[in-house]
């Protein structure tokens, strides 16, 4: 399958982990990217504080550029931020076409148009669930995860804010914890898995961003969590680089590797570590990768119910 | 055509219509319309003044038909219709025009407003000369109705029925009556024993001479009209035949099949595969659950059929249809629970401790799973703090945009019945208004208030068991902003109660179209009108009443049963009604007998005589729909009231000011 | 005397749904374009092609046919008989020269006021477009020639 | 609509300022995304309160929150708001306001806007972003102290690979300019 693919500016440098290991799972699951040419910044989350139509040109280049590809109408995003930018863009210009003629006619200025509708934002873990689907995955992959207790952590941008309607729930998403299951990792269940990591908070307000960190951390670690699966290059940023600063703030001790997702697919997909981009990540990976075992874990038996205890409600399965 | 007189009549109705239509613009330019004979226009037409006017003006001055342009015909077209009739008029000689809905009320713009009041008044003049005299048609009103739904509002509308001297089936889809209420404990804001009240009635309806109660039964099919309805219900078979049991309850003893009950016992307690509801069950009778029982699952056990004495397990028992004649049909098919589900960050389902308003009523209820006491989901521990959470599914435009009339109060209930079981236990109401508008309500929050309550004002965020601070462990926590001090707070409890919604049942819009109701836009049944006509629908004969309306709490329910009945019975002593003569008839002579109409018919009303070779039209059966008059290819058929030239003459004088302008353009262009 | 195009709407509402939710519009004071003019109907199953045919004839620069959801028709399903000789009528009307648009089937449940009047203000903006009916020009069949006169 | 009632023009302008249909006007004041907001225990107004406060039309108090400054855009707020006001959004249109009329400068956040700034001014002159050149200049430009506290993050970045030391730029820079060019000169709004 072909689709439109933007980086972003992260992936360039700071996340090409998870560029890398994009790339490689890529491959074997027949998916092909191909770059929007001569893309742009999205501006992330700080040109819409400052201007407004500039911000909406500034993305709206980014869609002219990718919808003149004419092989795939579908322009899949790695980064959250980059998603939502193009997603919200595109929404937007669509609801209100004054808005679109606007942006047009900035883009006239450099001789683009686009037009809202012609093209789907879809965001990389969204293109693994809907479209390639657990079942194909599961097939492709030869060394599963076994024994590995992964936290998966949605952040904010990918699944909220609904726009119409969210690929997951915007407060309890499952997609990663089912990717994640299919790989054969033991999956938590991450009360803040859809929590704030802080953002550029780090920059404006280390205390704010420390602390949403910290929250992240301890919850992860008191659930018994290996390492934390992310798809999102400021959160892996923000947990990762900020870990050491947070214990020694803290007082804590946490070393919770944070890995992209496509790292942990690549793993189990048996791809090699060097074509995965690991070992940028400043809590090593490597030693929490040696938990991996062959063989399955024993499924726990269900803790029988006291006699008096009253019947416990399950949670719909959301499909 | 004999030239008719016609007055016309413009209304003020205060200054509802004349501050924006120029009324007396409308009426001066009236008067020189054809056919007008008088053009009058007053402050309230339909004041008995008003209606005088009509009257005085038909024997003074000869008139022969009637405008009168005031509000919609749904409003006062009996009225006026009143007016003609006294004034020795056939009343369908008169036809409205709806200035004030369709025009006064739906702009500002006053020149449009007056122009737009002259189209729909000279359309109104050009109809209603075409009009016919026609007669009311009568009908007998079948004596006997059917009440659907043997909650409270249903049971109090059979009640009156019965009382009243009138038979009533009562059907009700579950094993046994008593709805939601049958559930609860107490009851706000007196705090009577739910089942101290209800049981009686209950047991009433069963004894009732004049009650066919059919329980685990539902409507499969509904035809005819008011005075006449034929109804299918279907008498689920209960493998129990209820001539031989005796209700003792040995079967339910013995079954050694135990399942989780997710109606009475709203999925905190188990019953078994047999079972009745709760002990109080009306009727008596218990009900096989087939997708439970052994028996039916694998072909043997038959436990039951060997401890019952009276021999009255069947399990070959099948399911009974039964057809009912019935002249009226009471609604009150009750409400569903919002799914709190659907809020996953409010944890149901994954936080143990979270519970929803319906198993928190069932836990404090002395007969319920745990006898009334208040224990976390271990049965055991006693919370030290609870935190009930207002809102939840409701005034919320993802879920249901309404307030739910009925949490506020229940929710402060559950507080006072906290602080009652567990005198130490810290209680937190968070809510956005504390709405508490019932006779008495008010007085019951102040009440909590001084119980030491805490009302947090406040929508909760979220409840979450992750912990930021030692305090927190192994609580959950509820994190808010309390708006009243503007700062965010973080509640550790250790039960979390989350006050659901009312909603309409899952099937209301099945249900309704069986019936031929209208649902709104949350599910709930229409009423005919929101003030005025509170039980009655815009379907002659069929009543609702309880909470399948809209949320009530249970006053409310009881007050709309009796109302419902009391229409009922308004009707049934009339004996016979009136029915609008608005049906189809078939001109034989120029009838082609095509039998187009005939299938068009949903009421299979026409049929074909192969001898004349023409198709007739049964009066009885005809609800005037008019479809077939619009399909006849040799305009045979007339549609009383709305015939072709009654219609096209209304076109007309809807676009008087349009006709020629049309061809101005067209040179124009 | 206005300048601007005032299109006018003929609006055959059915009695039970349509008309409802018109006059719920006006109680809950909703203000929507005065253009569209209403003919009350039992059914909308009741408007006869005809009707639609004269009230052009007649100058209105729009007809809408409103009724009950699909589904919801107090008559069982008046207004899918409606719906299916709408679609055919739009078809022949455009080959004198009536856009298809100037047709229009709304569906509006008596608690939906605020959709009747949303239709309305929808339709009056897209007559305004359309300017006023041409349709001897717009016929697209030999010469020109009139509306068919009614039976 | 414009009532008499009470002071429209603020409100007016906020509603104007923000894509699409805010629905500010529908605010219950329930508290939930003040509730839901990562970062409220740190701002001086909680969304919530800030709402009542445009309503009631007291401008200079609003912009001069630093509210909006410690708006993470998580989007929490948002999809939790039972009457989908759009409150990231509006607290964008916030900080536009609170730059255009310098009110930022007073609120207790004032170098939240810089970081914007410096963020952008890369991105109008490559069309990328800078990270090092993001944080240096940044950080030289508010904190020159704190700077040497983030110098050995820049630096194990920079050992990780994490980190340009020079900026890419796009090839049609030129294309980027006159387009940004084009839409400020049509205006923010």
């Amino acid at each position: 399958m072909k689709y439109g693919y933007y980086p972003g500016c992260s992936l360039e440098k700071n996340a090409s982990a998870y560029h890398e290991s994009a790339m490689a799972v890529c491959a074997p699951l027949d998916i092909q990217l191909q770059e929007v040419d001569d893309w742009n910044c999205c501006g992330a989350t700080e040109y819409f504080s400052i201007d407004l139509l500039p911000a909406f040109a500034l993305v709206g280049r980014n869609l002219a550029q990718a919808a003149r590809n004419k092989q795939s109408n579908q322009l899949v995003a790695p980064c959250s931020a980059c998603f939502l930018n193009l997603k919200k863009t595109d929404r937007y210009m669509a609801d209100s076409p004054a808005l679109a003629e606007k942006v047009n006619q900035c883009l006239a200025a450099g001789d683009l148009a686009y037009e809202p509708g012609s093209l789907r934002i879809r965001h990389l873990l969204e293109i693994m669930v809907d479209d390639i689907g657990f079942k194909t995955i599961g097939e492709k992959v030869t060394r599963p995860l076994f024994g590995l207790r992964v936290a998966p952590y949605y952040g904010c941008m990918t699944v909220r804010p609904d726009l119409g309607k969210s690929f997951d729930n915007p407060e309890y998403p499952q997609g990663l914890d089912k990717l994640m299951k299919t790989l054969g990792a033991e999956v938590i269940d991450f009360p803040l898995k859809a929590h704030c990591c802080g953002g550029h908070m780090t920059q404006i307000s280390e205390e704010v961003a420390m602390e949403l960190i910290r929250r992240l951390l301890k919850n992860a670690a008191e659930n018994n969590a290996d390492i934390m699966a992310t798809l999102c290059p400021m959160c892996q940023l923000n947990m990762d680089a900020y870990q050491e600063a947070v214990n020694k703030r803290f007082g804590t001790d946490y070393h919770i590797p944070i890995l992209y997702f496509t790292q942990l697919m690549g793993l189990a997909l048996g791809l090699p570590t060097t074509k995965l981009g690991f070992g940028k990540e400043f809590i090593k990976a490597e030693p929490i990768l040696k938990k991996i075992r062959k063989e399955a874990p024993r499924k726990r038996r269900k803790k029988r119910l006291s006699k008096q205890a009253l019947p416990v409600p399950s949670m719909a399965e959301e499909d | 055509m004999v030239r008719e007189k016609v007055g016309v009549y413009i209304c003020h109705c205060g200054t509802n219509i004349a501050s924006t239509v120029d009324v007396h613009e409308v009426a001066a330019w009236c008067g020189h319309q054809d056919h007008v004979a008088v053009s009058r226009d007053y402050k309230f037409m339909c004041s008995s003044l008003g209606q005088d006017l009509i009257v005085a003006d038909v024997e003074e001055r000869g008139l022969t038909r009637i405008v009168v342009a005031s509000c919609s015909p749904h409003m006062h077209e009996k009225t006026f219709r009143g007016a003609c009739l006294r004034a020795g008029m056939n009343p369908y000689y008169l036809e409205m025009a709806n200035i004030r809905e369709h025009i006064s009320w739906a702009t500002n713009d006053k020149a449009a407003a007056t122009q737009k009041a002259k189209a729909l008044v000279k359309a109104a003049v050009e109809r209603v000369v075409h009009h016919q005299a026609l007669e009311p048609i009568p009908v007998k009103i079948e004596p006997a109705t059917l009440v659907v739904g043997g909650g409270i509002a249903g049971i109090s509308a059979a009640l009156e029925l019965a009382e009243a001297g009138y038979p009533v089936y009562l059907v009700e889809r579950e094993p046994s009556i008593g709805g939601h209420m049958a559930q609860l404990d107490k009851t706000f804001p007196t705090l009577d024993c739910s089942a101290c009240i209800l049981t009686p009635k209950m047991v009433d309806v069963a004894q009732h001479t004049n009650i066919t109660l059919l329980t685990y039964s539902e409507v499969e099919q509904v035809s005819g009209h008011i005075g006449n309805f034929q109804v299918t219900v279907r008498k689920k078979a209960r493998h129990v035949i209820e001539d031989n049991c005796t209700g003792c309850g040995i079967c339910e003893e013995k079954c050694p099949i135990k399942v989780v009950d997710p109606v009475f016992e709203a999925g905190l307690g188990r019953r078994k595969a047999i079972y009745r509801p709760f002990p109080q069950a009306v009727p008596k009778f218990p009900v096989i659950d087939v997708d439970h029982c052994t028996y039916f699952l694998k072909g043997k056990c038959k436990l039951c059929e060997k401890v019952c004495l009276a021999n009255s397990i069947d399990f070959k028992q099948k399911d009974e249809v039964l057809d009912l004649k019935v002249g009226n049909i009471i609604l009150a098919t009750g409400f569903d629970l919002f799914d709190v589900g659907r809020i996953p960050h409010y944890g149901y389902g994954r936080l143990a401790n979270v519970f929803t308003s319906l198993e928190f009523e069932r836990m404090v209820n002395a007969a319920g799973p745990t006898q009334g006491t208040i224990v976390l989901r271990d049965g055991i521990t006693a919370p030290k703090s609870v935190a009930i959470v207002h809102c939840v599914g409701s005034r919320d435009k993802k879920y249901n945009e309404y307030c739910s009339n009925v949490c506020c109060m229940y929710s402060m209930k559950f507080a006072h019945l906290v602080h009652e079981r567990i005198p130490r236990a810290e209680v937190y109401n968070f809510y956005i208004d504390i709405r508490a508008s019932g006779k008495g309500y008010e007085l019951f929050y102040h009440r909590l208030l001084r119980e030491g309550t805490h009302f947090i004002r406040g929508r909760v965020s979220e409840v979450t068991d992750a912990a930021r601070l030692p305090a927190e462990e192994g609580k959950l926590i509820v994190q808010v902003e309390d708006t009243l001090i503007g700062a965010q707070r973080r509640i550790p409890v250790d039960m979390v109660i989350l006050s659901a919604g009312l909603e309409a049942r899952c099937d209301s819009q099945e249900v309704a179209q069986r019936f031929g109701l209208g649902c709104d836009f949350d599910g709930f049944f229409v009423e005919r009108h929101p003030k005025l006509d509170p039980v009655a629908t815009m379907t002659e004969g069929i009543f609702v009443a309880g909470a399948c309306q809209g949320p009530k709490d249970v006053p409310t329910s009881v007050a709309q049963g009796a109302a419902a009945a009391a229409r009922v019975i308004g009707s049934i002593c009339r004996g016979t009604l009136m029915l609008e003569p608005v049906k189809a008839r078939i001109h034989s002579e120029l009838c082609s007998g095509c039998k187009i109409c005939n299938n068009l018919c949903p009421y299979q009303a026409i049929e074909y005589h192969s001898e004349t070779k023409v198709s007739e039209v049964a009066t009885a059966l005809c609800q005037g729909c008019g479809t077939c008059v619009a399909a006849c290819p040799s305009a045979a058929i007339q549609g009383a009231h709305f015939t072709n030239d009654q219609v096209m003459a209304e076109i007309e004088g809807i676009l008087w000011d349009k006709k020629g302008k049309e061809e101005e353009a067209a040179v124009m262009a | 005397m206005n300048t601007r195009y005032e299109p006018v709407i003929v609006g055959f509402l059915c009695n039970w749904c349509s008309y409802r939710a018109a006059d719920l519009a006006g109680m809950a004071r909703i203000k929507y374009a005065p253009n569209m003019r209403a003919i009350r109907v039992m059914c909308s199953g009741r408007v006869d092609p005809q009707f639609v045919l004269k009230a052009f004839r007649e100058g209105a620069d729009g007809v809408m046919i409103a009724g009950c959801h699909p589904g919801a028709c107090h008559y069982v399903e008046g207004n899918i008989k409606a719906l299916r000789r709408v679609t055919l009528l739009r078809a022949l009307l455009k080959q004198w020269g009536i856009e298809p648009e100037r047709t229009r089937i709304v569906w509006a449940s008596a608690s939906e006021g605020s959709v009747l009047a949303d239709a309305v203000n929808h339709m009056t903006e897209q007559l305004c477009a359309l300017g006023p009916l041409k349709w001897k020009q717009n016929q697209c069949i030999g010469q020109p020639r009139p509306l068919p006169v009614e039976v | 609509m414009i009532t008499n009632v009470r002071e429209r023009s603020f409100f007016d302008e906020v509603v104007a300022a923000t894509p699409g249909v805010p629905n500010l006007d529908s605010c219950l004041q329930c508290g939930t995304c003040s509730g839901s907001c990562p970062s409220a225990p740190d701002m001086d107004y909680s969304p919530r309160a800030l709402f009542a406060l445009i309503n009631a039309g007291s401008e200079e108090r609003v912009l001069k929150s630093n509210a909006p400054w410690f708006c993470v855009s998580c989007y929490s707020c948002m999809v939790r708001c039972p009457q989908d006001v759009h409150i990231t959004d509006l607290m964008y249109t916030l900080k536009r306001m609170a730059i255009k009329n310098g009110y930022y400068r007073e609120s207790a956040l004032p170098e939240a806007p810089q970081f914007s700034e410096t963020f952008i001014e890369a991105v109008e002159k490559y069309g990328r972003s800078f990270e090092l050149g993001l944080f240096t200049r940044y950080h030289l430009r508010l904190h020159p102290l704190a700077s040497f506290k983030m110098a050995p993050m820049g630096l194990a970045m920079l050992r990780k690979g994490r980190l340009n030391l020079t900026p890419n730029k796009i090839k049609n820079i030129k294309q980027l300019s006159a387009i940004l060019d084009k839409a400020r000169s049509l205006g923010g709004d």
